[in-house]
């Protein structure tokens, strides 16, 4: 049992001619916040598709609690304890909330068609206790009462809540958050890297997130990742990030240290 | 059970799904291969004049197919439908047809008839007729049944195109009675007249109709490609199907773009329907129907949503159809299943046709 | 929701259990049950019951009775939508004119029920039991197509309807030893072995090609004629099966050329047959002699193949061809219908036989009660139309046997002779 | 009056003008006439149509237009009402006019249309100018329609006077209200008044067998099976997602399998009904599982097309000489035994019986699947098939699941149907019931049981009922389905999401500990645990 969720050794993904994931190591300590930033199109959604098993990468391997992902199937990762969310919110959309949680929990569940058929003692129980947690999922994310409610009409920042909840609702060990502050106002962007932090500190779920506000990611990381054209130009705590020139020189071009050394300062 | 048996289970199972297609499709390919040696090479039960008759059977049927083919996939193109009322929009234009024949035929000019005197002309006649009457019917069906649904539900509007095509049929049916009407060609384009080669003692004709309809199809497939292609209409053709919101953002005119595109297969499923007429010389209210349901299978066999994929799809099946029994050496009642079996292969290893789509929705 | 479905599951079972219980009770034979059952008509059970009339009674389907100024109905069952409506509605259009012929029986006029079986098993039946529960139907000339008329069959047996088809040449249907159906359609077993034999001997065919529909009727005949051709001694070379519907068969028929037959039998109808009697010259079927059957014999034969057409052979019933009765029909259909007979389909004089048929039988059996109704006692109809004797009609003389085959003539050949249908030389 | 108005009402007119000439010309009119007459009593004859049936019709037709023409606008003075109904009136009438005079002409110059128009005889265009001659004729058809045109403004009119509209408004709000206090305020008034609806409900279902006759028996045994038909298909494609066009092959297969164990011919195995039931549901929930093991990756109209191939494969197969030894070729299967009850055979009370039965028994199974974690797995994989795999929903065997126990259903239902008949054919199961399942579940309102009920009323009632107009009955069929898509996209009754009962939410939302997690899992052996 290493103390690494997750590691990712030279991987690599192409798409035709363009590399969009080149050779990426990533060690993502257990129980803590990990951050993954870089321009758009550096390919961290990429990384996250390779991990959650949308795409194999073409080299490379992707180790969870130290065992390989290649070639297992997207839904035996997700049972696996590896869950998501995405950066254009996709719920489903028709069912409602409560629906999505307990999609959510699927395969956590056992009752399967026969049970539900014949009304056994396992499908009355778990329909009852997966609605209990359900529901306590929901109300954790700040979605009180608003079970019976259709997804998508659901406000935008609510979505992104519940994404969350559904996701949890397979009890994952690591969480992939991609842009989960996205179009968010300042006060449901601090009341979400709460929610981030208490997840990790209640729950203890390793949290990788792909960000851009670096408020957000430089409040609650312990480590980030910076990537760059499918590379990773630099990792380390959020001080060290912060100082490596590298990392400004992606951000703001080249000659934007000094900028960036101003910025500090004044801060 | 615990957990991660079961989830040995679904493992094993998923082994098995991911083995059995393959499998399957490797067994149907066998057999295939197996009876083309057996018919080929051990029995060879025809002669080279029988496989030029088939293979001319086939590329008749192939141009026809592609035709009505090509209306399907414009459509589909742009509006991720089924319009099942394509079958009826071409039986509408042979029909068409088939009046003008009358018609000309009726006009009498000294000795003979308009229809002999300016043969020409007049199959030119109808064929204007045909692809106005047919492109007006697809505005038309378009305007009413297929517009007010742009927002609904993916099945809605095919639900809506099966109406279209019952109430059509009878429509027809009523208005003309169920009589089978055969049509009177021009002279020089007499049914089953032909140029005659001699191939191993035996003549094999090349009926005119089956060459004109073939070349007819072939040069509207062209002008048709160069239209999508070239044109600005074919752009914005090309936009709406890949975004509508963009395009009309772009001041593409969305709703003229769909009707034209209507327009357009409904003229050439006119033309296809004319040529059906005067090859084949049989009409009725029920001509389009199968027809339709051969040039959808042959869109899907190429991809549907892709021009070309159209063409080759039309063709193919076409020639399977024709030649495949034969070749197989199985009973010709079977060429549908044959036709479908081998979609069904194709599919299971492109998923996407022949040609893969041109339009292909949001993956991952 | 689901909470009340249980409940409502129970209840349905007990209303089950009940029901079907309820005519177990009953100590009557099934017919009559089924009659009591389905409360088919308060008429028939009112005048079982007021009828003074000796026959009804003693009449296990009793009377069907007819109020004064009542119309006596005959059934039809026919395709009237779909892919075969042109038989429906021409085989219809010629019952109404025979119906219209029909006179009156006892001053009560006669009236056709057309209506739509789509051909169909599902519509059949669906038509049969709408006939079976109106008491004012006494007899159903149909159904056209084999496949509604084998579903609708049991049906009528229970209640008593007697049935005469023009069309339905399926020979299972009258194996089953059904009492009520009766064809006046040509059997197939007859028709297919005369003209094996006719082939054989007489155009001295040596390898026939055997091409059908794929039709009951269609490949019925071909299986008939092949199998008596090769009890000739003949050789049945290729024997292969089209898509009815479709308009180019070349390619199968280049596949039948390759054989080199001496004669093409087509078993079918007339509008794939004149497709193929066209096609035949482009594939190398040339020298080939076209053999059709009824179903390709008619006027519409001639206008569709023109000049292909010649010498190809048909069979038809031995009727007078054209007698006055028939020019009669043939101009009465034209100026209400306004198409020649035989253009919609073959059976068109067939269709008028079989209502024809019907009403002079009802009349036999029909009589007028002592309170003045018309009365027509069902099983007596019934066992009438078995006996039918000598009938002369447009399609043909009609006898019954006791299995309900009633055309049971040696077929009579004809051939195409500059663009008209000529009796063949025997 | 406004310029565009009144080219918008004279438009309206046109079209209503073109409409007549068509229903004209398929002598839809003298349907519909002889129809209206009927109602009133008088019996029109067969061969040429009643004037009296013609004007009724005409008036019917005008009274449409004038409406149409009046409502187009909401907010128009009555004034405005009137007058587009008066300029459609025109329009109409002038087409109507026109179309008539036409037929004077073919009259007097003795030119006969019937070859190709078949409904233009002689006395029927007689019958159009209402045998009133040239002039008169012609005159009396432009002003029946431009005056019923015109009442039918006036309706609208009178309609729209604030007076009637609010006392219609209160009339109509009413029953509403009333049917409200009925149903009971709280949750626990509202499950007695439902329990004692479904007791009433299925109280007339027990009775109705034995009262409407064999008829109706037949005509809803057919909605019955096609009710269980519906609710197959809904699994697959309403609730799955996946467009499956072949289905009626599953159908077939319990049918024949039904017809070969219990017919004398060919075969002559007796198996009797009940394992021939059986087998039928599994073999067709088997097939089910082989067309769909390969072709689960396929999407939408792929699979669509794909399973139209797989039905018409079974058809043409079912007719085909290779199989006809087998199979009973073109001439189907007959004399099909049926169950006996207390030894004696089932009439059609009993069908209806045991179709009822199965009908509630597929509600009941469909109900159950609905609200589980299998018919979430379902609707996920609907919504958005990639999300629901990382979810961690084994897509591939929920649609394989999806579409056997759908297929079990088609199994199911063909069986029956094929024992009932006693008959059943290659031809039963054509392209075109495929599709009239698929448009029963879209008409209905799609992956919802009352939806499925009315929609098989729609699709399977409606026909029978439609007889009464003959051969135009497929023609108002197509008209209404598009006419219904119009205006009905999401169906007769659109689904909903069902509302569950959530546990109060606690005021210190506080996470789950894991003690309830642990709860989760189920205590003891379970059989059906894979």
């Amino acid at each position: 049992m290493t103390d690494n969720i997750i590691v990712t050794q030279q991987v690599s993904k192409i798409f035709g001619g363009l590399t969009a994931v080149n050779k990426v190591d990533l060690e993502v300590k257990r129980e803590s916040i990990f951050s993954i930033i870089g321009p758009n199109g550096a390919g961290k959604t990429t990384l996250f598709n390779c991990i959650s098993g949308f795409y194999t990468p073409e080299h490379g391997e992707v180790l969870y609690e130290g065992e390989s992902l290649r070639g297992k199937s997207t839904d035996v990762i997700a049972g696996l304890g590896i869950s998501r969310t995405y950066q254009n919110i996709r719920l489903f959309s028709n069912l409602t909330t409560i629906e999505n949680v307990l999609v959510g929990q699927h395969y956590r569940l056992k009752e399967n068609w026969l049970d539900a058929v014949f009304n056994t003692r396992r499908y009355r129980e778990e329909e009852k206790s997966s609605i209990e947690v359900g529901v306590r999922w929901l109300n954790f994310v700040g979605l009180h009462g608003l079970g019976n409610t259709p997804a998508r009409s659901m406000p935008y920042g609510a979505q992104r809540r519940l994404e969350i909840a559904r996701a949890l609702g397979s009890n994952p060990k690591l969480l992939l958050l991609d842009e989960p502050t996205a179009g968010m106002n300042p006060q449901e962007t601090l009341e979400m890297t709460t929610l981030i932090r208490r997840l990790r500190d209640e729950f203890g779920i390793t949290i990788v997130l792909i960000e851009h506000d670096m408020h957000v990611v430089m409040g609650i990381s312990d480590q980030i990742a910076v990537l760059d054209f499918g590379q990773k130009i630099a990792d380390g705590t959020p001080k060290e990030i912060q100082s490596n020139p590298r990392v400004i020189e992606a951000y703001l071009g080249p000659g934007g240290a000094a900028l960036a050394k101003k910025y500090s300062r004044k801060k | 059970m615990t957990a991660d048996t079961s989830s040995d289970l679904r493992r094993k199972s998923r082994q098995l799904i991911k083995l059995i297609r393959p499998l399957l499709g490797g067994i149907v390919g066998l057999f295939l291969v197996y009876r083309l040696y057996i018919v080929l090479i051990v029995e060879h039960p025809y002669g080279p004049d029988t496989w030029t008759r088939l293979l001319i059977a086939g590329l008749i049927l192939g141009g026809v197919y592609s035709l009505v083919a090509i209306g399907y996939t414009l459509v589909y193109g742009i509006l991720f439908m089924i319009n099942f009322a394509h079958g009826e929009v071409m039986m509408i234009g042979a029909f068409s047809g088939y009046f003008v024949f009358e018609a000309l035929n009726a006009i009498k000019i000294q000795d003979s008839n308009f229809l002999n005197t300016y043969a020409y002309f007049s199959v030119l006649i109808a064929f204007i007729v045909g692809m106005t009457v047919s492109a007006l019917t697809g505005y038309f069906l378009e305007k009413i049944a297929y517009r007010p649904l742009r927002k609904a539900p993916r099945l809605v509007p095919l639900i809506s195109a099966i109406g279209a095509s019952i109430f059509l049929q009878n429509a027809v049916e009523l208005l003309f009675s169920p009589q089978l009407r055969n049509y009177t060609n021009p002279t020089f384009l007499t049914r089953g007249a032909g140029w005659t080669i001699n191939i191993n003692h035996s003549n094999v004709i090349i009926p005119y109709t089956g060459v004109f309809s073939f070349v007819l199809s072939a040069v509207l497939l062209i002008i048709l490609y160069t239209i999508v292609r070239k044109t600005r209409l074919g752009r914005a053709m090309r936009a709406v199907a890949l975004d509508k919101k963009t395009a009309a953002l772009m001041g593409v005119d969305v709703d003229s773009t769909i009707s034209k595109t209507f327009i357009l297969s409904g003229a050439l499923a006119g033309a296809a329907g004319v040529m059906w007429g005067i090859h084949n010389g049989l009409v009725y209210y029920y001509t389009g129907f199968i027809p339709g349901i051969k040039a959808f299978t042959a869109a899907v066999l190429g991809g549907i949503g892709n021009l070309p994929g159209a063409m080759l799809g039309g063709m193919f099946l076409g020639i399977v159809e024709s030649m495949g029994p034969a070749a197989l050496g199985i009973d010709f009642q079977l060429k549908d299943v044959l036709a479908f079996v081998i979609l069904i292969v194709v599919l299971i290893f492109k998923p996407s046709g022949l040609l893969g789509e041109s339009l292909a929705e949001e993956k991952v | 929701m689901n909470k009340f479905l249980k409940p409502v599951f129970v209840l349905c079972i007990a209303a089950f259990l009940f029901a079907g219980c309820a005519p177990a009770a009953t100590p009557a034979p099934t017919a009559a049950a089924t009659e009591a059952a389905t409360a088919a008509a308060p008429t028939v059970a009112s005048t079982t019951a007021a009828a003074p009339e000796a026959v009804c009674a003693s009449d296990p389907f009793g009377c069907a009775s007819f109020a004064p100024g009542t119309t006596v109905k005959i059934g039809m069952g026919a395709p009237m939508t779909g892919g075969n409506a042109s038989y429906g509605i021409d085989i219809s259009q010629g019952a109404t004119i025979a119906v219209a012929d029909a006179g009156d029986v006892h001053g009560w006029k006669f009236e056709l029920d057309a209506e739509d079986d789509q051909g169909n098993a599902e519509g059949g039946a669906a038509v049969a039991n709408k006939f079976a529960s109106d008491p004012s139907i006494v007899a159903v000339a149909g159904h056209i197509f084999s496949g509604a008329t084998a579903a609708a069959v049991p049906i009528y047996e229970k209640v008593g309807i007697p049935m005469l088809s023009p069309s339905a040449t399926n020979p299972a249907l009258t194996t089953t030893g059904s009492k009520v159906f009766n064809r006046i359609a040509f059997t197939d077993t007859n028709q297919g072995s005369a003209a094996a034999d006719y082939l054989f001997n007489t155009l001295k065919v040596k390898n026939l090609a055997l091409v059908h529909d794929g039709s009951d009727y269609g490949k019925g005949l071909a299986d008939i004629v092949g199998a008596q051709f090769t009890k000739d001694g003949g050789a049945v070379v290729v024997e292969q099966a089209i898509t009815p519907g479709e308009t180019d068969y070349t390619a199968v028929l280049s596949a039948v050329a390759s054989k080199s037959p001496d004669a093409l039998f087509f078993g079918g109808y007339t509008a794939e047959g004149a497709i193929i009697c066209n096609q035949m010259k482009q594939t190398g079927l040339d020298k080939a002699i076209f053999f059709g059957d009824d179903g390709t014999y008619g006027a519409d034969f001639l206008t569709r193949t023109g000049a292909n057409g010649e010498g190809a052979y048909a069979s038809i019933a031995p009727a007078s061809p054209d007698s006055a009765a028939k020019d009669a029909f043939n101009t009465a259909y034209l100026d209400q219908f306004g198409k020649a007979p035989g253009t919609l389909s073959p059976y068109t004089w067939a269709g008028y036989d079989a209502a024809a048929a019907l009403a002079s039988v009802v009349k036999t059996v029909a009589f007028v009660g002592s309170d003045g109704k018309l009365y027509v006692p069902r099983t007596a109809l019934v066992t009438a139309v078995r006996n039918l004797k000598g009938y002369v009609g447009l399609s043909g003389t009609f006898t019954c046997q006791s299995n309900g085959e009633c055309n049971v003539d040696k077929p009579q050949f004809v051939v195409v002779k500059s663009g008209a249908w000529v009796p063949a030389q025997q | 009056m406004k310029k565009a108005a009144l080219r918008q009402s004279f438009n309206t007119g046109i079209i209503f003008g073109i409409a007549h000439i068509f229903c004209v010309l398929i002598a839809f009119n003298a349907m519909l006439g002889s129809l209206l007459v009927k109602i009133v009593g008088i019996k029109s004859s067969a061969t040429t149509p009643l004037a009296s049936a013609l004007i009724a019709y005409a008036v019917l037709l005008g009274l449409w237009a004038g409406i149409t023409a009046a409502r187009r606008k909401r907010e128009a003075s009555g004034k405005e009402r009137l007058q587009a109904s008066l300029i459609t009136g025109f329009s109409v009438g002038l087409m109507a006019a026109l179309l008539v005079a036409v037929f004077q002409v073919l009259l007097s110059d003795k030119i006969n249309p019937r070859d190709y128009l078949t409904n233009l005889s002689f006395p029927f265009m007689r019958a159009c100018l209402f045998q009133l001659g040239a002039f008169l004729g012609i005159a009396a058809n432009f002003l029946i329609f431009f005056l019923s045109s015109f009442l039918g403004g006036l309706f609208v009119f009178i309609w729209n006077l604030p007076a009637v509209t609010s006392a219609w408004h209160k009339a109509f709000s009413a029953p509403k209200v009333w049917i409200a206090k009925l149903r009971g305020e709280t949750g626990k008034q509202r499950r007695i008044t439902n329990i004692i609806f479904y007791a009433l409900l299925f109280a007339v279902i027990a009775i109705l067998p034995i009262e409407w006759g064999s008829y109706w028996n037949y005509v809803m045994g057919t909605v019955g099976l096609y009710v269980i038909l519906g609710l197959g298909l809904n699994i697959i494609v309403g609730l799955s997602g996946q467009l499956v066009l072949g289905y009626i092959a599953f159908f077939a297969i319990g049918a024949y399998t039904m017809a070969l164990l219990n017919a004398p011919e060919p075969h002559n195995w007796m198996w009797g009904f009940w394992p021939a039931l059986i087998l039928a549901v599994i073999l067709a929930a088997l097939s089910g599982l082989i067309i769909g093991l390969p072709l689960m990756r396929l999407r939408g109209d792929y699979l669509a097309i794909v399973t139209l191939g797989f039905g018409e494969i079974i058809r043409i197969l079912l007719k085909s000489d290779v199989l006809t030894s087998f199979t009973g070729g073109p001439r189907g299967i007959q004399d099909i035994h049926g169950p006996t009850l207390f030894g004696k055979p089932f009439n059609d009370i009993d069908y209806m019986y045991l179709i009822i039965l199965a009908v509630i028994l597929a509600i009941y199974i469909y109900n159950r699947l609905q609200h589980s974690r299998t018919g979430r797995a379902w609707l996920a994989v609907r919504e958005d098939e990639t999300v629901a795999r990382a979810t961690g929903v084994d897509t591939q065997r929920y649609k394989l699941l999806a579409l056997m126990i759908g297929a079990a259903f088609a199994g199911l239902a063909g069986a029956i149907y094929a024992s009932r008949n006693a008959f059943t054919g290659p031809d039963e199961h054509s392209l075109m019931a495929s599709i009239n399942v698929l448009c029963l579940i879209i008409v209905g309102g799609m992956g919802n049981i009352p939806g499925t009920l009315l929609g098989a009323f729609a699709l399977k009632g409606l026909p029978e009922i439609l007889r009464e107009v003959e051969n135009y009955r497929m023609l108002v069929f197509g008209a209404l389905l598009v006419a219904m898509m119009i205006i009905r996209p999401e169906g007769l009754i659109p689904s909903q999401r069902p509302t569950l009962e959530l546990p109060e939410d606690s005021p210190n939302p506080n996470p789950p500990d894991l003690a309830v997690r642990s709860e989760a899992k189920p205590t003891g052996e379970d059989p059906h645990d894979r």
